[in-house]
């Protein structure tokens, strides 16, 4: 009994949630892409690279990107770490 | 013209692949339901094969490999793990 | 996963493969700038290369040959080479991870010197990640 | 000298890897923390050197990573506030390392992933683009996932995974709400996110309100607000020492100062308003299950959010007087919370026993640790003439508009001098083992304590006792120079009124501290221990939080 | 087309957390992630359809994998 | 459209994160609310351009990069997280010898 | 030329088809394993066929030979796995008649 | 130098042959640099995975330089093989007219890629299916079987592939 107001209880506010998502959002924002523009448009010259997502992955935001190795190193450290054998 | 054959192939192509969603979901053996993700794979490749001839973008074609291949991997992992189930269990 | 489990067909045929999908991994790493992939999923290419191979000889003969202690150290030297590759930037080209190599014509296929390195070493670090998460996972089962 | 936010970062995370590197070739464990320890003081002198620029001639530190400009790339910002956060965390973390250095167990990974924990956190302080923000949220709480299941004990294990789903569901939101930033106006740099996405520029009100509850309900979790602090007790309690004080003492701050970041540029005053009440409640309703704890560490867990809520319902208010106190109490909160933790973890040290009911007449053994852990207490507790008292006071008189809110505040301190009466019994009862025949503790079984656990200690205390002492000096210092604003309110701390006020909240505390050692009391805390949140309710009411912030700041 | 193969996923996303037997739930899991790809894919997101396929197909997969060997086969009740 | 059932996506992948009481179950949740939100990521990118955004000749109207990168650096962090949250599987495997959520939680309760 | 790779796309369609069909209506692993394998490994090398007439032999034929190579060589493979798996594992194989005492 | 590292540098380079193949086959690129790029990484893979790639006991001439002429031809003649056993499926799919069973016999094939070639056009070839492969032993699942006697039922099942596969490899 306990279980079924419990799913209930999740139910709901998983729809509340729903609802609140299907009004809060807009698909027909009109868009501004000034930054993307500059990327397609110049990214080519400013690093060399053909491939646009790559040009962003590791020239314009490269920072990002180390972080990204950061967090993989560490989770590949502590999964190491954790299932080591005493 | 040819465009419009193409997608009708992978329209073809993904009702297909419904039938081999039942079986993934249906399946009574975990094997049924290997079969059923094999057959999507080959399937799903080949409609990224045709969906980059109809993009007209020879480079996507990576993908369809880099699919294949890891479909393979994970196809061998759990059936490698069905069969270990015995010393386990 | 003893000996006598092991299919044949499965081993000769991933033996044979292996190496093609490592290559692979690596084609796609360094052709990251020109075509899709890049670094992580040609890491990740090379880390389920070698994951086959586990899968299909055994992780003790796998480790015999990529041994982790190896792999450990490659992924905490790469890692460190991506922060000493920044600092040169800083030095080079005044700021961090700036690109160092001079940028040549596009008509020439390998241009992007530096995005090709960053590729290269942010490829070989998440294999060897990938692969070291792998065989840790794997460990406890073998006693 | 603009390079120093970029050092701030690369720094620690360089020491980290090359901890990791060196210690391939088995080298001997002093130098490991050689490196750490030099790396650590390295920050604080480059820190130091940017202090005259930042402060006095108000200058702001800009870098742009890889020589892209704003809107292109990613640069970091390094103004007051970042500088004030960044040198609290630099000094926190140097405690919690000297703290650290005498242990034996630690092995080099500790040291590892403490710097990375570092790095995360300055990383969360000082970028400016909103994607950034989250991968360094991302690397500071995998370290501080894996350093709470440091020990490998079961419950530190359990705590660790719980505090991970809860942690990555926040970071998820969060992620949706960057999404919903970038759609509405293409751009992630937070100057950008500033100027583009409000209102009056084309956002559609709902939009707006739904990006930013995603938004600070995803980092709320980490800074633990009403709905969403359920993991933290466990967490921050099962963490080894030295990490508990600097998630305690820095790291949900870290994540209130990245909202409070947010909020502001971002503009949603709405959303402020709203903090007063949360913060209040957070205030006062943690100190109920804070009462009722009989472990040490988790009755100073549950008292970190019990003192965020102050924090928090101070920057409600929003006047300058109140931020101003709600930035005081934050840096005062960070020194004697890590003053309490390392008391504790002296205590657990030396006795290996970490239930209050089974410990007693320390004092006679460790009075050095006793009277540390004294100084923390009436500091927390708003004692004069410690700091605590001081910050209070600041957010008391701030509050004072709003009669509810103050009132819940007021409840909460009572219930906070009364916890510690609880935490000070350890201290100096007498034979309280002896009466309720629970443990086998017997008092020569004491460890030595060694130097190395005591100095930091030694250093906390004085800095509480100093920042107590020189109230009005501070507390402009932070408005002028960090937050920017004259402090349009005479400032006269010590004033028998006030002193009043916090001797009466002393003497109610001391007389509810009577009321739960009765054992109709005791029988309440034990009900209360046993009502806490699984991880399944604990998720549930994040979803709920997220579904009330929105349909509050939909009604407001 | 798209929003076809995304009703399949979501039915698919269903039936990986319905499944009693955690190793049907990874199976499922798979094909998920496969048909994830495929749209990435059909939505002129290459790299992205690549590191999708590679992580939900080959590594996390494989992790599942593992980890379900080593406990126990059947969810709980 | 495809928004709205992005969002239904996400929504599932949260409710099994709460309701699933199997550990294993909860990661998989999990994974699904990283892809859920990848997915938007990707659809945010895709309104503008027909072709993706690698420069070959002759091609100009390409989707927005922006969020394919960072959803490239998401993707990395999703899979972190799985690996980290099965390693403290197995080892709460380990522990309780049970992986049912509450009774862990009875468990550590009694301890 | 056109007419004939229409013709080979629609094999392969018509063999995908059968293909589930079967893997639908066979009773048991070993049945829809045979069908599956065989007609999903057919499926594909009719229409890369047909893409490869389609297209001509440029760089693009190039990569879709070396796909279907690639499933030459695995997609048997993998059926073999499944079923040898299915075989450790003993399922039987579905019989016509009741199996009698010899074999 | 010992006989032993003449293999081992014979194997490595026999390696990088056949990889610098796939670099080509993969980039499609002609250009000097991605060709000695192609081969660096070639080499470096080959230094790692020879062993693995080739067996140290594989030693015969033909086992490691199959036939090409007959090798290229050989995918044509299996894809011809696929095609009629598809349409052999056809009718059994429509009718389900089947009658399975598990047959068992044995190869004369010696080298290991020959033997798994044999197994895998099996798998490919009208209503059979290899289960499991133990040295020169197979097991095979036959949809329509004709006979369970293990001569007959290899030489209807093999056909011509083993004589094919003996002449390109052993």
């Amino acid at each position: 009994m306990n279980r079924w107001i419990k799913n209930i209880l999740v139910l709901s506010v998983i729809i509340a949630l729903g609802i609140i998502f299907f009004y809060g959002f807009n698909a027909h924002l009109p868009s501004k892409l000034a930054v993307s523009n500059h990327y397609i448009t110049e990214g080519e010259k400013e690093t060399g690279a053909i491939n646009i997502v790559s040009s962003i992955y590791l020239g314009y935001r490269a920072f990002d990107t180390l972080g990204e190795t950061i967090v993989l190193l560490i989770t590949v450290s502590s999964v190491v770490f954790l299932l080591k054998k005493n | 013209m040819d465009i419009n054959i193409l997608e009708t192939v992978i329209i073809f192509l993904s009702i297909n692949s419904l039938i081999s969603l039942y079986r993934v979901i249906k399946g009574p053996t975990p094997q049924d339901r290997l079969i059923g993700l094999n057959l999507i794979v080959a399937q799903v490749t080949a409609i990224m094969v045709i969906a980059s001839v109809n993009f007209r973008r020879p480079i996507y074609l990576d993908v369809a490999l880099v699919y294949a291949i890891l479909g393979y991997i994970s196809i061998i992992a759990i059936s490698k793990y069905l069969k270990g189930r015995k010393l386990h269990e | 996963m003893e000996k006598g489990e092991r299919s044949e067909i499965v081993s000769i045929i991933s033996r044979k493969l292996v190496p093609y999908i490592l290559l692979f991994g690596l084609y796609l790493i360094s052709y990251g700038h020109l075509s899709p992939g890049g670094g992580f999923q040609g890491g990740v290419v090379l880390g389920a290369g070698i994951i086959l191979l586990c899968l299909s000889h055994g992780i003790f003969l796998t480790e015999k040959k990529f041994p982790l202690e190896k792999i450990a150290f490659l992924e905490a030297f790469m890692i460190t080479i991506f922060i000493l590759l920044g600092i040169v930037g800083l030095i080079i080209a005044k700021s961090f991870l700036g690109n160092i190599f001079p940028l040549k014509k596009i008509e020439e296929v390998p241009t992007a010197g530096f995005v090709f390195l960053l590729n290269l070493v942010i490829g070989l670090k998440v294999g060897a990640g990938i692969i070291l998460i792998f065989y840790s996972l794997c460990e406890r089962s073998e006693k | 000298m603009n390079n120093i936010p970029l050092f701030l970062i690369i720094i620690p995370l360089f020491t980290a890897c090359l901890i990791l590197l060196i210690n391939f070739l088995k080298v001997p464990s002093i130098l490991t923390k050689l490196i750490s320890l030099s790396s650590i003081i390295t920050i604080l002198i480059l820190i130091g050197f940017s202090t005259l620029n930042i402060l006095i001639k108000k200058q702001i530190f800009i870098y742009n990573l890889g020589g892209w400009k704003e809107p292109l790339g990613i640069s970091l910002h390094m103004d007051g506030l970042a500088w004030f956060s960044s040198l609290l965390g630099i000094i926190i973390t140097l405690f919690g390392l000297i703290y650290s250095l005498k242990e034996k167990n630690y092995s080099f990974k500790f040291y590892f992933f403490f710097f990375i924990l570092l790095s995360g956190m300055q990383g969360v302080i000082l970028t400016n683009d909103i994607f950034n923000m989250f991968v360094f949220f991302e690397i500071l709480s995998i370290a501080s996932y894996i350093l709470i299941a440091y020990s490998r004990e079961n419950k530190a294990i359990k705590a660790s995974f719980d505090y991970l789903l809860i942690s990555s569901l926040g970071m998820s939101l969060f992620l949706l709400g960057i999404g919903f930033i970038y759609q509405g106006c293409g751009s992630l740099s937070l100057t950008g996110v500033g100027k583009n996405f409000n209102i009056a520029n084309g956002i559609p009100p709902s939009m707006f309100q739904l990006a930013v509850s995603l938004i600070v309900v995803g980092i709320g979790i980490k800074a633990a607000f009403i709905p969403l602090y359920s993991w933290l007790p466990d967490a921050h309690a099962y963490a080894p020492t030295p990490i508990s004080a600097i998630l305690s003492g820095i790291m949900i701050k870290i994540s209130f100062l990245a909202i409070w970041r947010i909020i502001h540029i971002l503009e949603a005053i709405n959303f402020q308003h709203f903090f007063l009440w949360i913060g209040s409640l957070t205030a006062l309703i943690p100190v109920i299950w804070a009462l009722s704890q009989t472990d040490i560490k988790k009755l100073l867990a549950y008292h970190s959010i019990s003192q965020m809520g102050f924090i928090i319902a101070s920057f409600g208010a929003g006047s300058s007087l109140s931020l101003t106190g709600s930035l005081y109490h934050l840096f005062n909160h960070a020194f004697f919370k890590s003053l309490l933790f390392f008391s504790a973890g002296a205590v657990i040290y030396a006795t290996g026993i970490r239930d209050l009911r089974k410990l007693s007449e320390l004092y006679k053994k460790i009075p050095s640790i006793a009277i540390t852990s004294l100084i923390g207490a009436l500091s927390i507790s708003g004692i004069p003439p410690f700091n605590g008292f001081v910050s209070k006071i600041l957010i008391t008189t701030s509050l004072k508009e709003y009669p509810l809110p103050s009132f819940l505040i007021f409840l909460a301190g009572i219930g906070t001098v009364a916890s510690f009466t609880k935490l000070m019994m350890i201290f100096f009862n007498r034979e309280k083992a002896i009466q309720e025949n629970l443990g086998n503790f017997s008092p020569n079984k004491i460890k030595k304590i060694p130097k190395a656990l005591i100095y930091p200690l030694i250093f906390l205390s004085i800095i509480c006792l100093l920042s107590g002492i020189f109230p009005s000096r501070i507390a402009q210092g932070i408005s002028n120079f960090i937050l920017l604003k004259d402090l349009a309110y005479p400032l006269k701390v010590y004033s028998p009124s006030n002193i009043g006020k916090s001797l009466t909240i002393l003497g109610l505390g001391i007389f509810l501290y009577l009321l739960i050692s009765t054992k109709r009391g005791k029988q309440i805390s034990l009900a209360l221990r046993k009502r806490e949140l699984g991880l399944n309710n604990s998720l549930l009411l994040v979803l709920a939080g997220l579904v009330v912030f929105i349909i509050f700041m939909k009604v407001l | 087309m798209i929003i076809f193969i995304l009703i399949l996923t979501i039915i698919m996303a269903i039936f990986a957390l319905q499944f009693k037997n955690l190793l049907n739930a990874v199976i499922v899991l798979a094909v998920f992630s496969l048909l994830l790809s495929l749209i990435f894919y059909l939505l002129h997101a290459p790299d992205v359809a690549i590191a999708e396929a590679a992580v939900g197909a080959g590594v996390a997969t494989t992790l599942f994998v593992v980890v379900i060997g080593k406990t126990k086969r059947k969810e709980n009740e | 459209m495809e928004f709205y059932l992005t969002f239904l996506l996400f929504l599932i992948g949260v409710w099994g994160m709460i309701t699933k009481e199997n550990l294993i179950k909860k990661i998989m949740g999990l994974n699904i609310v990283d892809s859920a939100i990848v997915l938007f990521f990707i659809l945010i990118g895709h309104r503008q351009g027909s072709t993706a955004p690698i420069m070959e000749k002759g091609i100009k109207d390409v989707v927005d990069p922006l969020p394919q990168a960072l959803m490239l650096t998401a993707i990395v962090i999703g899979i972190c997280l799985t690996a980290l949250a099965l390693a403290l599987v197995l080892k709460i495997d380990k522990k309780y010898h049970t992986l049912n959520i509450s009774q862990i939680e009875k468990l550590s309760q009694n301890e | 030329m056109r007419l004939i790779a229409y013709f080979f796309l629609g094999m392969g369609v018509f063999f995908a088809t059968f293909g589930n069909i079967g893997m639908l209506r066979f009773p048991d692993v070993y049945t829809r394993l045979q069908a599956s394998s065989k007609c999903g490994i057919t499926s594909i090398i009719s229409i890369f066929i047909g893409l490869i007439i389609l297209e001509g032999l440029n760089s693009v034929a190039l990569r879709i030979t070396v796909i279907t190579i690639f499933f030459l060589i695995t997609s048997p493979v993998s059926s073999h796995i499944i079923g040898r798996s299915a075989y450790e594992e003993g399922i039987l194989p579905w019989r016509k008649e009741k199996p009698k005492d010899k074999q | 130098m010992d006989i032993h590292q003449k293999w081992r540098i014979i194997r490595i380079l026999l390696t990088t042959g056949y990889l610098i193949i796939g670099w080509l086959v993969f980039t499609g690129n002609f250009s000097p640099f991605s060709l000695s790029i192609g081969f660096l990484f070639s080499f470096i893979i080959a230094v790692f995975t020879y062993d693995i790639f080739i067996e140290k006991e594989e030693v015969a001439r033909r086992a490691l330089l199959p036939r090409i002429s007959l090798l290229l031809i050989y995918p044509f003649f299996l894809i011809f093989k696929i095609y009629l056993a598809s349409f052999k499926m056809v009718p059994a799919v429509l009718t389900e007219k089947i009658d399975p069973r598990i047959v068992h016999f044995r190869t004369r094939l010696k080298s290991d890629m020959a033997r798994v070639l044999l197994a895998n056009s099996i798998t490919l070839t009208p209503g059979t299916l290899t289960l499991d492969l133990n040295n020169d032993h197979l097991i095979v699942h036959w949809l329509n079987a004709k006979t369970i006697h293990s001569h007959y039922a290899g030489k209807l099942i093999k056909g011509y592939f083993e004589i094919w596969l003996k002449k390109i490899w052993i």
